[in-house]
């Protein structure tokens, strides 16, 4: 168990190394004049202060030294002042947002995150309790049922399912408005009435106990979480589903059922624990999922966290913002598969030995 | 004796996308107390389905038990409520099966699944169960029983596995144990020592046993009776000696002559049965074994020989005297 | 039988030793070997039939397979006619192979389920251009016909054969080349009881038409007494002992010779009641992590401290018997 | 030797010559034999498998129809609303006016009409002039023709996306399985990386990137897909491979001297591809998801192009006022989404049949 999660982490490092290559490696398709917002905010317009950048920087030098910059950052030559480097946590400066780009992450992840724990653990209790009884009615009506509903979720786009929902739910009825607060709170955070201390509005509501701010929060959170969640909803009953047919349709159910247990016991205590595996690997992949898909939700809603960002950074060509991002994506990933990884050693004893 | 179970007709089919495939067609057999009987016969011949037709364990759908009744201790168990037959599975008749590697569950430890029985038929603490359990442990020869209990499936050898799975199924001190070609994915010196336990522990907790096996060897060590099934029939029903003395069924007769035996001085030529067991797609009026029968008549291709007392003791389904050639008076 | 000449030798084996490695820990080092086969040596004579039984996991397939050099042995050497396997290169290997074929244990899993019994059967032709393309379609009508398979299916897939039927195109394919030897790795094990006579019988037909030297890997002991001239028993990674079929059964002299053939149940309830078992303990130890001294020395009733220290010599006890016990006389 | 025959009748001396008879015919139906049926012979059992589990499942059937109606359009897409004629690209939807204001449905078409009036439009709308059957987006496109022309950018994107991911999955999940040892570590380490990017955002970055080196059009959207789309078919062909490798039938060709290369494309290829060939095939719909996702987002097919995407993304603008303007939504959006459908529909019973723990389960 131990060498397994030794191994995993070793992995981490190397995982780490290759994605920002994969970053720098596209960050080449850039001209030196635009790489220089990895460095400095203000790109001068004049060509002859654009080359002394461009040289300060070394953004026309072979691939390894820029690389090399790029992990690290550069001295500027005349302040001695250290700009960029991706390991002191400068991701460059982000033109579309006018600020540094580490900035926009750290002002919008947790409008992302608040968003993206509010789906995930729906999509995980209702995506097993979905698939189990599909997986135990099987070939039966609800089985079908809930099939034909996950196939059919499966295949609405995010953008259309979102754009009807706001048709509906905004545009008609205006139940459920789009951004993450009405213009009323944003002047009390503005004016300081109300702090957010945690970044989670739902939390910070709670904690200081407006329950109008709380409300307004959750009418803003509704359509989001409905759109991001139910793609991930959809591969999540089909995976617990199979898994499920699977465990049932193994030789040590037989047993189990042989003992003499009630054919719930034979599921709950038999079938489920076998059936999780794979599926602890899904959820895995559902926050992967989750992260990719706040791309098209945020941007369609509005919302401020860092996919719309992103989104309206590539859409503008702002190329430095966007990969910021995207580093940080891999990093979060990545860590979420290790804990995946080391979950599936606790659940399964198997993995211990090999 | 006593007849402890009584199966009457039972007949099961499965439902599949090929056909239906006649698994099981219309057997009757007693169980006497104390006795352990032996069902032979070839994979697919439907010994084990009717085995776990009688503990209503085969899937349903695609399986169906289309009739048949079966008496333990006035209960029929196969129209007796579910709750009803629930209290009898693994309490007074448990089953072994082939694989104990398949037939364990790889995530839970084998201490906790070995208790379950005894936890969920009686009204004991977890300490018990344990208790229980290591006295099991040692009646089936499972040394470091503390260890063991605390293992999965995967860390046992293939004979201990064995041996862990007997125990969970002796828990409850069962009547009836029904044992699904236990020895057959082990190996012989292993086998040796299971088939050795069992014969012990069948005095000790005076069971009945029924030993499913296509091992004719194992059936004459372990069985005083044997039944013989040929594509969901009984063909044949015998007390061992008898059966192994002068068999009456041509199959019976040719599975006999097909087996080398370790015994025998000379090299002798190997009889076969020619041609391959049928799949049971189709209801046919003709002895299912007709089409590989040496001795058959045309009275064999129109009507199905139905099973027949013989001597008083015995039983065969074949229209023909084997010994004579000729259609039987 | 009699001493034989060395130009008698078909096959012959001189300290095979096939270890796999252990990959554990961080780096996927190799902190062990699986011992799969621990220094084999044995011949096979022209014509004769030499059996080479054990149970699971003792490295008689394995031992088959790197005769083969389908694994690259450890160390060893494997002559056939005289010339080296072990060191030749692959083309002269690919051509040596054409006279050492293999009939394989799974005849689901050996046949290529995308072509037909035509294209199986017609390989090895059309590798070694044995006959003129046009003619292949030909002579594998004729090679079906020699192992009584209806040239009418030439067209078919394997999957619309019966697992007898396959083993039967396996047999072909083996024939198609004309080999002069043929490892036969558990030919029978996966077949049901009726239909294996029917292979075995064919494969005694077959090496009698055409003068075929067999190696018969199995762990059903009775079938390689009745097919076996000679018989090698394994162990662990080691062959215990060797002699002719007649004196191995008769007059065992190995413990674990003598236990592998006690377990053996004979189809007769009046032999079975007269025999003693000889009950061997415990399983067989790890592969990856054999006993000192004597393989065997764990489960043996007779061990003492001599066969933890001393690895007991190949010797010959009598004319032809060979064993590896210190006790043997 | 023993005469082979069909059954072993011959053998049986107590029959008569009529039970005999009787016995061969019975035989063929008893015998565990099973026949395959000509067409299974043709195409193979293994496809014959998928075929016939397609038309064994009602939801696969109303798929392959909803992909048979979409191929028909994209096929008589000219006939159905004709171009504007000349050499301009048929591609290019025609914009009537440039007024900032999407025109609603059945409202006149003024400029920029397609150069002929078809006999059905005739026929159903008893009109002689062009309307706006779905409406325009703002800017004037016509969202009719857009929808119609957009079945074949539908196809060929999706067409081409898995012809290109396949092709660099399977080579490159071929060379890790068929070299192993350090090739196979280093490569499926490569392909984590590139797992590492969700393939959304990765594919968002690589477009952008792309468009100010090679231009606005479907181009950068297509290779960021096929860059960031292959990893999965790498693996699930390295794995079949791995597995057919250890198959007893690829070792008896090593037996009967079967040279390397022939096991390889004879033996294992064959066996091993089959499933990955299939999946890929199913992903077209998803794939068309992810290319219409892109343009949503603005790094697709250019402005005006007949894209679904492309022609949803204007609704991004009249948020606030979609239920007057819902029409940019519906039609498209419903579009892509039957589309994407009818493949799923069709995956779905594919993956039931391929997917081997549920094989058996009747």
């Amino acid at each position: 168990m131990t060498t397994y999660i030794i191994r995993r982490l070793l992995l981490v490092p190397l995982l780490l190394f290759g994605v920002t290559i994969l970053i720098f490696g596209m960050l080449q398709f850039l001209t030196p004049a635009e790489r220089a917002s990895l460095y400095i905010r203000d790109i001068p317009k004049n060509e002859r202060q654009l080359e002394i950048i461009i040289k300060h920087y070394n953004l026309n030098d072979p691939v390894y030294v820029q690389y090399w910059n790029w992990m690290v950052g550069k001295a500027d030559p005349i302040t001695g002042e250290i700009h960029g480097g991706i390991l002191r946590g400068d991701f460059g400066y982000s033109r579309t947002g006018s600020e540094p780009v580490m900035d926009m992450i750290k002002h919008r992840f947790p409008a992302t995150l608040e968003l993206a724990l509010l789906s995930v653990l729906p999509i995980i209790a209702v995506g097993i309790w979905l698939g189990v009884a599909a997986a135990v009615n099987h070939n039966k009506f609800i089985d079908q049922l809930i099939r034909v509903l996950s196939i059919i979720a499966a295949s609405f786009p995010v953008f259309v399912f979102g754009l009807l929902l706001i048709m509906i739910f905004y545009a008609k009825l205006n139940w459920f408005p789009t951004g993450r607060y009405s213009q009323w709170v944003l002047e009390e955070i503005v004016s300081k009435q109300f702090a957010t201390p945690t970044g989670f509005m739902t939390i910070d509501a709670i904690k200081a106990g407006r329950w109008d701010i709380l409300l307004d929060t959750i009418r803003h959170l509704v359509l989001p979480v409905l759109v991001l969640s139910y793609i991930s909803w959809a591969t999540f009953v089909r995976v617990t589903r199979s898994s499920m047919l699977e465990a049932l349709g193994q030789d040590y159910i037989l047993t189990a059922r042989e003992k003499g247990l009630s054919e719930n016991q034979v599921v709950r205590k038999h079938a489920l624990p076998n059936a999780m595996i794979p599926v602890t690997t899904m959820a895995g992949f559902t926050v992967v999922g989750l992260l990719g898909g706040v791309v098209i939700t945020e941007t369609i809603f509005n919302y401020p966290g860092i996919g719309s960002a992103a989104a309206s950074a590539a859409t503008q060509l702002d190329v430095v913002t966007v990969m910021g991002f995207a580093l940080f994506n891999g990093f979060i990933l990545i860590a979420a598969n290790l804990i995946v990884d080391v979950l599936y050693g606790v659940i399964d004893p198997r993995v211990q030995l090999s | 004796m006593d007849k402890l179970l009584s199966v009457n007709d039972l007949r099961t089919h499965f439902y599949t996308r090929e056909g239906v495939v006649h698994a099981v067609n219309g057997i009757s057999f007693d169980l006497e107390a104390g006795e352990t009987l032996g069902i032979v016969g070839e994979s697919g011949c439907g010994k084990s389905v009717s085995m776990l037709s009688l503990l209503r364990l085969i899937p349903q759908p695609p399986g169906k038990i289309l009739s048949g009744s079966a008496n333990f201790n006035d209960i029929d168990l196969l129209s007796t409520s579910e709750d009803e037959l629930r209290k009898i599975r693994g309490a007074k008749i448990s089953m072994v099966f082939q694989d104990p590697m398949t037939y364990f569950n790889p995530v839970l430890k084998v201490g906790k699944q070995v208790m379950e029985p005894y936890l969920l038929h009686n009204d004991v603490s977890e300490k018990e169960a344990e208790e229980r359990m290591f006295e099991m442990f040692a009646e089936v020869g499972i040394s470091n029983p503390k260890g063991c209990a605390e293992d999965y499936p995967h860390q046992y050898s293939g004979g201990m596995r064995q041996r862990a799975m007997i125990a969970m199924a002796l828990m409850c001190s069962p009547e009836i144990l029904i044992a699904d070609e236990p020895t057959t994915a082990l190996d012989v010196t292993i086998q040796a020592q299971i088939i050795d336990m069992v014969r012990k522990l069948r005095d000790d907790f005076d069971m009945s046993i029924i030993w499913i096996t296509h091992d004719l060897g194992i059936i004459a060590n372990l069985a005083q009776r044997v039944i013989v099934m040929y594509a969901g029939y009984i063909i044949e029903e015998a007390y061992v000696k008898d059966l192994y003395k002068k068999p009456l069924h041509p199959y019976t007769i040719g599975l006999l002559n097909s087996l080398p035996r370790l015994d025998m001085k000379e090299k002798e030529k190997l009889n076969t049965i020619e041609g391959i067991p049928p799949v049971m797609y189709k209801e046919t009026n003709l002895c299912p074994f007709a089409p590989r029968c040496q001795f058959a008549i045309d009275k064999c291709l129109n009507e199905n020989p139905p099973l027949e007392r013989f001597d008083n003791k015995r039983s065969v389904a074949c229209w023909v005297d084997v010994e004579t050639g000729k259609e039987r008076k | 039988m009699n001493k034989k000449n060395t130009s008698d030798i078909c096959l012959r084996v001189e300290d095979l030793v096939m270890h796999f490695p252990i990959k554990r820990g961080v780096f996927q080092k190799t902190v062990g070997h699986v011992r799969a086969v621990d220094g084999v040596s044995f011949d096979v004579y022209y014509g004769e039939t030499l059996g080479l039984v054990g149970e699971s996991g003792c490295g008689k397939t394995t031992t088959g397979r790197s005769i083969l050099q389908l694994y690259e042995p450890t160390a060893g050497h494997v002559y056939f006619e005289g010339n080296d396997l072990t060191t030749m290169k692959k083309e002269d290997l690919r051509l040596a192979r054409k006279d050492i074929q293999m009939i394989f244990q799974d005849p689901y899993a050996s046949l290529n389920p995308r072509m037909t019994i035509a294209q199986i059967v017609g390989e090895p032709l059309k590798v070694f251009s044995i006959v003129k393309p046009e003619e292949i379609r030909e002579k594998v009508k004729d090679l079906l016909q020699l192992v009584l398979l209806n040239p009418a299916f030439i067209d078919r897939y394997p999957h619309e054969f019966s697992g007898g039927q396959r083993q039967r195109i396996g047999v072909a394919r083996a024939l198609a080349l004309e080999p002069k030897l043929i490892i036969c790795d558990e030919p029978i094990s996966a077949l049901d009881v009726s239909v294996q006579a029917q292979v075995i019988n064919l494969l005694e037909e077959l090496q009698s038409k055409f003068n075929l030297t067999y190696l018969f890997i199995a762990h059903d002991l009775s079938m390689v007494k009745h097919i076996s001239d000679r018989v090698a028993v394994m162990y662990l990674g080691v062959i215990v002992e060797l002699a002719i079929n007649k004196d191995l059964f008769a007059y065992p002299l190995h413990p674990y010779t003598q236990a592998l053939i006690s377990a053996v149940p004979i189809p007769d309830p009046v032999v079975e009641e007269k025999r003693r078992r000889i009950i061997l303990e415990g399983d067989v130890p790890s592969p990856a992590d054999p006993p000192s001294g004597c393989r065997f020395r764990t489960r043996c009733s007779i061990a003492q401290d001599i066969c933890a220290k001393v690895q007991p010599k190949w010797r010959e006890v009598k004319s032809g018997h060979f064993v590896a016990c210190h006790f043997a006389k | 030797m023993k005469k082979v025959t069909g059954t072993i009748s011959a053998t049986q001396k107590n029959l008569s010559d009529e039970s005999k008879e009787k016995l061969e015919t019975l035989y063929a139906d008893v015998v565990a034999t099973r026949k395959m049926g000509k067409l299974e012979r043709f195409i193979g059992p293994e496809f014959y498998r998928v075929i016939r589990g397609l038309f064994n499942t009602p939801a696969s059937i109303v798929g392959m129809i909803l992909l048979f109606l979409f191929v028909l359009v994209a096929v008589f897409a000219p006939f159905i609303i004709p171009s504007r004629g000349g050499t301009r690209d048929p591609y290019q939807i025609p914009r009537d006016g440039f007024s900032s204001i999407p025109k609603p449905m059945m409202s006149d078409w003024v400029k920029q009409t397609p150069e002929s009036v078809p006999g059905w439009y005739k026929i159903v709308f008893h009109k002689d002039e062009w309307v706006h059957l779905m409406g325009t987006t703002s800017g004037g496109y016509d969202i009719f023709y857009g929808i119609v022309w957009g079945t074949r950018t539908a196809f060929s994107s999706g067409l081409i996306i898995v012809l290109l991911t396949l092709s660099i999955g399977v080579i490159v999940g071929s060379i890790a399985a068929y070299y192993g040892g350090q090739v196979d570590n280093v490569i499926m380490r490569i392909v984590d990386i590139f797992m590492t990017l969700p393939f959304l955002l990765a594919a968002l970055i690589l477009a952008a990137v792309l468009i100010p080196r090679i231009g606005r059009s479907n181009v950068p959207a297509i290779i960021a897909l096929t860059v960031f789309g292959w990893m999965g078919y790498a693996r699930l062909i390295r794995g079949d491979i791995l597995a057919v490798k250890e198959r007893d039938y690829v070792l008896a060709a090593r037996v009967i001297g079967v040279k390397d290369p022939t096991i390889l494309f004879r033996h294992i290829i064959p066996n091993a591809i089959f499933p990955t060939l299939v999946i890929a095939s199913m992903d077209i719909g998803g794939l068309v998801l992810s290319f219409a996702a892109l343009s949503f987002l603005g790094v697709g097919a250019e402005v005006g192009y007949a894209d679904w995407g492309q022609i949803i993304s204007f609704a991004r603008d009249w948020i606030s006022t979609l239920s007057e303007y819902w029409f940019m939504v519906v039609f498209p959006g419903m579009a892509l989404m039957l589309f994407v459908l009818a493949w799923n529909l069709i995956g779905d019973a594919v993956r039931d049949v391929l997917d081997p723990r549920l094989r058996g389960s009747i």
